[in-house]
């Protein structure tokens, strides 16, 4: 091992420390249990002297999974139940693939954060706005009193519920549900766009059920869909 | 710089500003001559003028503010007037409120415990003369610190500002 | 309504709004069909990108709101030298980006990926309004589901959710 201060803060636990080895040692990540990983990790987890024990805890864990792994490669099977129990070698794999897509996409993340940057919003207004007629003729202690403790029970709700909600669409949605859906909306609404359809559709899932939906309803006959131009929106109407 | 960039961003500096700001501020930020954004920002006024605008600029002698056009009041009347029971004298009160309790206090402060901006309150405030300008806060910007008058306290017959009723949280001191 | 009209009229209530504004409630106070609007929106966004215009406006999934231009930051910073470029940290960015690509999503579920506890780096994207609670998974224990706000989509310049980068998995389909 380098001369090198390894420090747990370095890494964002286990799974990053893992891939960080696995790239200096240039191999593919199937390839871990067949390399010296292993050992590397266990060697980093000695030069800890300082255990964090909150965030080492799920680093030791970890070894203790890279051991168990690497141990039954020494021990020969058992012939039957191998086939139920899960491939723990495999199930690490995966999940190091899986966090690997989401480090990179962090790593983008991070430059659209920086393009983005700069920009300034504006509070609301204060409204009504013809101030110039306020009269405070009448407006007692009281009435001061009142108000700020109103204000003050405001903030304290807004703290406590601070974040606006983007509404979601529930998540598992069968065609049948969606197909419904979209009759409801053309009752309500006369027509509707084909974008209105998949607005705040957050999941990859869910757009597939709802273009399903209105495929059915087009093949069965209970909707058109009429566009002018090409680039036009296309615009949804019971037949 | 292009007379077209001076434009947008004179556009971006009002729209953050909020409040009125000089033409001589701006100008020394854009690196222009005060006669230069003058002239500029008259013909801005023009144009929006001409086009009806949503957002219009109004000049109050050395200074620009941003602000809506009135033909689009009923509108906004339409989506934001909260009820017919919160009037333009409950958004002063409010903001007097505030002020009282706190004092001295910047604009910046008041609004982010209103959530609004309260330009106008602080406006129609002053000129009543019930609070007035107490120096400016030594954080970045100096903004100006507010604080209630002797006005105020005839309004409102307390000798003291002592007087004021005690807070729900401080009596549990 | 004329669309000149509509156009002046949507920038009138975004001002006002300040924060983000659904286009299905502009419309109803404008009396015309969302289509009508999201598509004159549209073209208003497009021009404003096209002159840089100083205040432009965002497409936030269905909502709209009014933000400045980027290009005029330098002038904004020296005249309100304004604090509001956080950035967000590895952990929380990390925790953020599998919550903003399976959301909603449990707090188990993120720490699955991740492989650590992530108690840390939601309440730090919660107590910054990137994500908030999106109501109860259905399975044992109720666990709490997370998604990302608009300010997410504000923060790294997006319009939709559906903007974000593809994933490499993705790619590979």
């Amino acid at each position: 091992m380098d001369n090198y201060q390894f420090k747990l803060d370095q890494f964002e636990g286990p799974l990053d420390l893992l891939l960080h080895l696995i790239k200096k040692s240039k191999i593919n990540i199937e390839d871990i249990f067949v390399s010296e990983i292993t050992e590397q990790y266990l060697a980093y987890m000695e030069e800890l002297d300082e255990l964090d024990m909150d965030r080492a805890s799920d680093f030791l864990t970890m070894a203790a999974t890279l051991v168990y792994i690497k141990s039954r490669t020494l021990v020969p099977k058992p012939v039957d139940d191998d086939e139920l129990e899960e491939d723990p070698e495999q199930e690490l794999i995966e999940r190091l693939k899986a966090y690997k897509i989401f480090k990179e996409a962090s790593q983008g993340m991070k430059t659209m954060e920086e393009t983005a940057r700069g920009r300034h919003f504006k509070l609301p207004q204060e409204y009504p706005f013809e101030l110039d007629n306020f009269s405070i003729e009448g407006a007692t202690v009281d009435k001061l009193y009142a108000a700020f403790n109103r204000i003050m029970q405001r903030v304290t709700e807004h703290e406590e519920n601070p974040y606006r909600q983007i509404d979601f669409a529930p998540e598992v949605v069968s065609v049948r549900q969606r197909r419904q859906d979209i009759l409801d909306m053309l009752k309500e609404k006369g027509t509707i766009s084909f974008d209105m359809l998949f607005e705040g559709v957050a999941s990859r899932l869910m757009m597939a059920v709802t273009f399903l939906a209105l495929l059915e309803l087009l093949h069965i006959g209970k909707i058109k869909a009429t566009q002018k131009e090409n680039t036009d929106v296309i615009i949804i109407s019971r037949k | 710089m292009v007379e077209k960039n001076i434009e947008n961003a004179i556009e971006a500096i009002l729209f953050v500003a909020g409040e009125a700001m000089k033409i001589s501020d701006i100008a020394s930020a854009l690196e222009e001559s005060e006669v230069t954004v003058s002239s500029v920002a008259d013909r801005m006024i023009e144009e929006r003028k001409k086009n009806e605008s949503g957002i219009e600029i109004l000049r109050l002698g050395n200074k620009l503010q941003l602000s809506t056009n009135q033909a689009y009041e009923p509108y906004i009347k339409k989506l934001f007037m909260p009820d017919n029971t919160y009037t333009i004298t409950n958004a002063a009160i409010e903001t007097l409120s505030i002020i009282a309790y706190n004092q001295p206090i910047t604009r910046g402060e008041i609004e982010k415990i209103r959530g609004v901006s309260c330009t106008y309150s602080l406006g129609a405030l002053l000129a009543k003369g019930l609070i007035s300008e107490a120096g400016k806060k030594e954080t970045l910007g100096h903004p100006i610190l507010y604080a209630t008058t002797d006005e105020f306290l005839r309004h409102f017959g307390l000798s003291d500002l002592m007087e004021l009723p005690k807070l729900a949280e401080q009596e549990n001191e």
